[in-house]
């Protein structure tokens, strides 16, 4: 039994969502600005909520359960807040300089094994055992990385060998942009038809969805061809 | 599997050489930021095409719009800067109107300032501060999306010759891109994760690809923390190519002397 | 044909009929779906042995790094993996990195309220939703070094004390993660997990494909399910057809259609906008 | 004290002193200081969360500004701020239940979908309108993305069998190879960016130098 709860959240869902689409027409209008204003109120409020949300778990119940320690958290979360007062603004500087410290604490001591030492170590790999797609493979993810890592040098005038081999990596690399163009253009039409489908099952929202996308583009058309799109639309 | 080739008692095991490769960047990075004047630095072909731009754009008496990213001070924000700084002087010596759109998120908020100061400064050291308009530098929003909905409305209503847009953006780059594009303005963009730059490599005119536009912006910047790093990334990229042949001679003759180092 | 004719429209076409056609092919087969047959790739069979091997009574931690919109895009891999976790007999701690997320865990379980009561899963027994705990990288960090000092509630504010929550102090006591992401948290979970040796198999959307890809090979990830394709592949494999593989019609659509248009465009540019360059250039000499 | 507190290097090492606290643990085998540690980052945690505050707070300043000066469309302005206070007394009416629940699903849920789900519309309009065999480069890559995009239609595959292995190919070594030297390359920036804070080259990361 569908109520009248799951009417109203297809029923609004698909007309904003269509007032969202309604940039694609390729002018600033009013329906657009609906949709997006709402969704930066309502989603600042939700981060809100939870960062609130976090702060309280985290924080101030492991305070009150007897970890001391986290009182520092809140006296120095406090002081960030002096960030916005002029005068008073150098406060905030001293959680500052503790929050950049540890993250770049956490930052140096990992990336240096996963971005760096371990990425040179896949690809040490067997060159002349094991399968021939295997040696294919291993060949020419080798030869690839070595050429376009070439292409990446700034200190170093090209040429001779390596102005060669710069160049056979810039090739390289476009090749590979167009395998990776392909996959995120999967990635992109994954998102819209993933939404798309969450407004045609089950079958009884199919209504909703044609109405809207018939509705927001007829508005966003009427206006325009009456000239009072812009009237309508905020100045950014 | 590759095994540590030594252990060091108070190290803990595999984690030696992370160790002593943070320290080697750190040692280097102090070392040329001093003692670095010398470092020369490859012009990269991208700054062409930037001054092409600027040109074409002061021919038509069409204004540009060029953009140092999103977020606040990272590395592809500095190179950003040194490019706006590039593209700030080029306009104000050939009399192009030049709107630079901030903000985006909200660590981007100190950058702002920052900005409006290059742009002033470029102006300056032309001898044509009088033009120099703050109005052109608008603070969109703190909120990524409300960025992109204002700098394409910008690009919508003042038709730009050029959009150059630089530094860091994400997904909102390809929304970008492809509206200047609509209106018939030169992109160049620049992309600093892989998915972003094979989608701008196809959407812009002409893109500096990864590095390069750190590269461009050291080439253009007096900071020697600038020049300074790019040299010691050139240094760890031959590392890392030298590692990796020396690896994989080794390594197929039978030796996995270069794994269990790294691993060490 | 003097003014270029068709292939002057082939090669300057108005990017709205894209806009246009990208709707019809998408819309269309959503509305009334076809049933287009689909191969499996390698990738996902590698994924489903890795989480198949999770068995009963292992602690798997699933987070969702991802916003409504890249839940669309992966929510059949998330919902197939979920039903192989729970038909093994896994405990399941659900965390999420973005404040929008923490509303997906009653959808992924409304959608497998069958396999729950089938398995006489228990809520805070079997599975618990932590919600919003990843705000950054410091906390996965402090989550990874300390599990206990950081956590104490579910998403609703019931205390964890006296759950399986209780066995897990660091990320030695995780026995596997399985991570859905459109970014966000996701990096961090693997520096500060599975880098030091928790395992972890990762199921991302489309654009994370290229990055990702750099830690399976060197193990990080033990596998990678790709994308919508990869989720639609999995119910395949799982035997529980779901909204994946319905959306497969569209999606070889859009594929299609986008080929489509490439091959249109190339058409155009080949036989006029090229024949123009040339000509102009021949007079202008 | 506020003199101190406003010096460079008063700040320079405290960052210092808190990258320290972190880093060395992780290397060094010292029990004391990886307590020590693990309580920071918890802090950090903590501490990184209240900056939503800062970020809310220029947020209502700016929108204020466009209500008070009466700007075309400042109506929307007004709207905006009202969904920020409603969605927080929804949020104590129940986070599984109620108004907050509807708001979820009936507004957050589907903006955030479209949001990102536009952009396949900007990838299909930019590759029907630049995939195109221009030169040598623009050819490469039209030829590789046109493989992998017919690949992936899952449809291809059952048909002509033949395309995966081109196609994996293609994305397993060439896109593999390209993901991997920007990764080195990223991770080499994104190190020396932070000895060059760490060192106090970027004196404008920490907020000292520019106008706040």
């Amino acid at each position: 039994m569908t109520t009248l709860i799951e009417y109203s959240i297809v029923a609004v869902g698909s007309f904003l969502a269509f007032c969202m689409f309604s940039t694609l027409y390729g002018k600033g209008n009013p329906l657009y600005s609906l949709a997006e204003e709402s969704y930066l109120g309502f989603g600042t409020g939700l981060s809100i909520v939870m960062n609130v949300t976090y702060i309280w778990k985290t924080g101030i119940l492991n305070i009150m359960a007897g970890d001391w320690v986290l009182i520092f958290a809140v006296v120095l979360g406090i002081m960030i807040l002096f960030r916005v007062n002029s005068t008073y603004s150098y406060i905030s500087r001293i959680p500052i300089a503790i929050v950049l410290g540890a993250q770049f604490g956490l930052s140096l001591r990992t990336i240096i094994f996963s971005g760096f030492i371990q990425q040179i170590q896949s690809v040490i790999q067997p060159l002349f055992s094991g399968g021939t797609q295997m040696l294919i493979y291993n060949w020419t993810i080798a030869l690839c990385v070595l050429f376009m890592l070439t292409f990446f040098f700034y200190t170093t005038e090209f040429e001779g060998l390596l102005k060669t081999s710069s160049t056979f990596g810039e090739y390289l690399l476009y090749a590979s942009f167009g395998a990776i163009f392909a996959q995120t253009f999967m990635g992109r039409l994954g998102l819209f038809i993933g939404f798309m489908q969450s407004y045609t099952v089950p079958s009884w929202e199919k209504p909703f969805l044609v109405g809207s996308l018939l509705l927001v583009f007829g508005i966003v058309y009427a206006m325009d061809k009456a000239g009072i799109l812009e009237k309508f639309t905020p100045e950014d | 599997m590759a095994s540590p080739l030594f252990t060091i008692p108070g190290i803990i095991e595999g984690r030696f050489i992370g160790l002593l490769l943070n320290i080697v960047l750190a040692s280097l990075v102090s070392y040329y930021i001093k003692y670095g004047k010398g470092i020369k630095i490859r012009r990269v072909p991208g700054l062409d095409a930037i001054e092409e731009a600027v040109g074409r754009s002061a021919e038509m008496g069409k204004p540009i719009v060029c953009s140092y990213g999103l977020d606040g001070f990272t590395y592809w924000t500095l190179a950003g800067l040194s490019i706006l700084s590039h593209v700030a002087r080029l306009a104000a010596k050939t009399g192009t109107r030049l709107i630079v759109p901030t903000g985006g998120s909200d660590a981007s908020l100190i950058v702002r300032p920052v900005a409006e100061e290059i742009v002033k400064n470029a102006y300056l050291m032309e001898g044509e501060d009088d033009k120099y308009n703050p109005n052109d530098l608008p603070f969109l929003s703190g909120q990524q999306y409300a960025y992109v909905g204002g700098y394409v409305g910008i690009m919508q209503r003042t038709r730009p010759g050029a959009v150059i847009m630089v530094g860091s953006h994400y997904s909102d780059a390809m929304n970008i891109a492809e509206t200047s594009n609509a209106t018939g303005a030169i992109t160049i963009t620049s992309g600093s994760y892989i998915s972003n730059v094979a989608a701008l490599a196809c959407a812009s005119d002409y893109i500096l690809i990864g590095e390069e536009t750190s590269a461009a912006g050291a080439y253009l910047s007096d900071d020697m923390a600038q020049k300074a790093s790019i040299r010691v990334q050139d240094i760890f990229k031959w590392l890392s190519l030298g590692l990796i042949i020396f690896g994989l001679l080794s390594y197929n003759a039978g030796s996995e002397f270069i794994l269990n180092l790294l691993s060490t | 044909m003097s003014n270029g004719g068709i292939w002057k429209t082939f090669a300057e076409y108005d990017r709205r009929y894209v806009y246009l056609a990208l709707f019809i092919v998408v819309i269309g087969p959503l509305l009334s779906p076809i049933g287009v047959p689909i191969s499996v790739s390698p990738s996902t069979r590698q994924y489903y042995e890795v989480i198949n091997a999770v068995g009963e009574g292992d602690i798997v931690f699933f987070t969702l790094n991802t916003e409504f919109s890249g839940y669309n895009e992966i929510q059949s891999g998330i919902i197939a993996s979920m039903r192989v976790f729970i038909e093994n007999g896994a405990k399941i701690v659900i965390a999420v990195g973005h404040p929008e997320a923490t509303s997906i865990p009653s959808m992924i379980f409304q959608d497998l309220n069958k396999e729950l009561t089938e398995n006489e899963y228990v809520y805070g027994e079997d599975y618990i939703s932590l919600g919003y705990i990843f705000p950054n990288e410091a906390a996965v960090a402090a989550l990874a070094e300390d599990f206990q000092g950081t956590v104490s509630q579910d998403w609703l504010g019931v205390p964890t004390a006296g759950t399986f929550l209780d066995e897990v102090k660091t990320w030695k006591d995780i026995d596997f993660i399985s991570d859905y992401t459109t970014g966000l948290a996701t990096t961090h979970v693997m520096n500060h997990f599975a880098l030091r040796g928790t395992p972890m198999a990762v199921n991302c959307i489309g654009v994370m494909i290229p990055s990702s890809m750099n830690y399976l090979d060197t193990g990080v990830y033990l596998a990678l399910l790709n994308s919508m394709r990869g989720g639609a592949e999995l119910e395949y494999l799982t035997g529980h057809p779901a909204s994946g593989l319905t959306a497969m019609d569209a999606f070889t659509f859009g594929h299609y259609m986008l080929i489509g248009f490439i091959v249109i465009g190339n058409l155009g540019y080949l036989m006029y906008t090229r024949k123009q360059t040339y000509g102009r250039g021949r007079k202008k000499q | 004290m506020s003199e101190i507190i406003k010096t460079k290097e008063f700040q320079l090492s405290i960052m210092l002193i808190s990258f320290l606290i972190v880093f060395i643990p992780y290397f060094l085998d010292i029990p004391a200081l990886d307590a020590v540690s693990t309580k920071l980052i918890t802090i950090a945690a903590l501490v990184n969360v209240f900056t939503i505050a800062l970020a809310v707070s220029s947020l209502v300043k700016r929108n204020m500004n466009f209500i008070q000066r009466k700007t075309r469309g400042w109506y929307f302005k007004a709207y905006m701020l009202i969904t920020i206070v409603l969605m927080l007394v929804f949020s104590m009416f129940g986070l599984e239940t109620g108004p907050y629940h509807w708001v979820m699903f009936a507004v957050v849920n589907p903006l955030s979908s479209v949001n990102y789900g536009i952009l396949a519309f900007y990838m299909a309009s930019t590759s029907a309108r630049a995939f195109k065999a221009r030169n040598t480069k623009a050819a490469l890559l039209l030829i590789t993305g046109v493989i992998v995009l017919l690949y992936q239609a899952p449809l291809t595959g059952t048909v002509f069998p033949g395309i995966e292995p081109v196609a994996l190919y293609l994305t397993d070594t060439f896109g593999k190879a390209a993901g991997k030297m920007f990764l080195i390359s990223i991770t080499v920036g994104a190190l020396v960016f932070g000895v060059r804070v760490l060192l106090g080259n970027e004196p404008s990361v920490l907020g000292i130098g520019g106008k706040e």
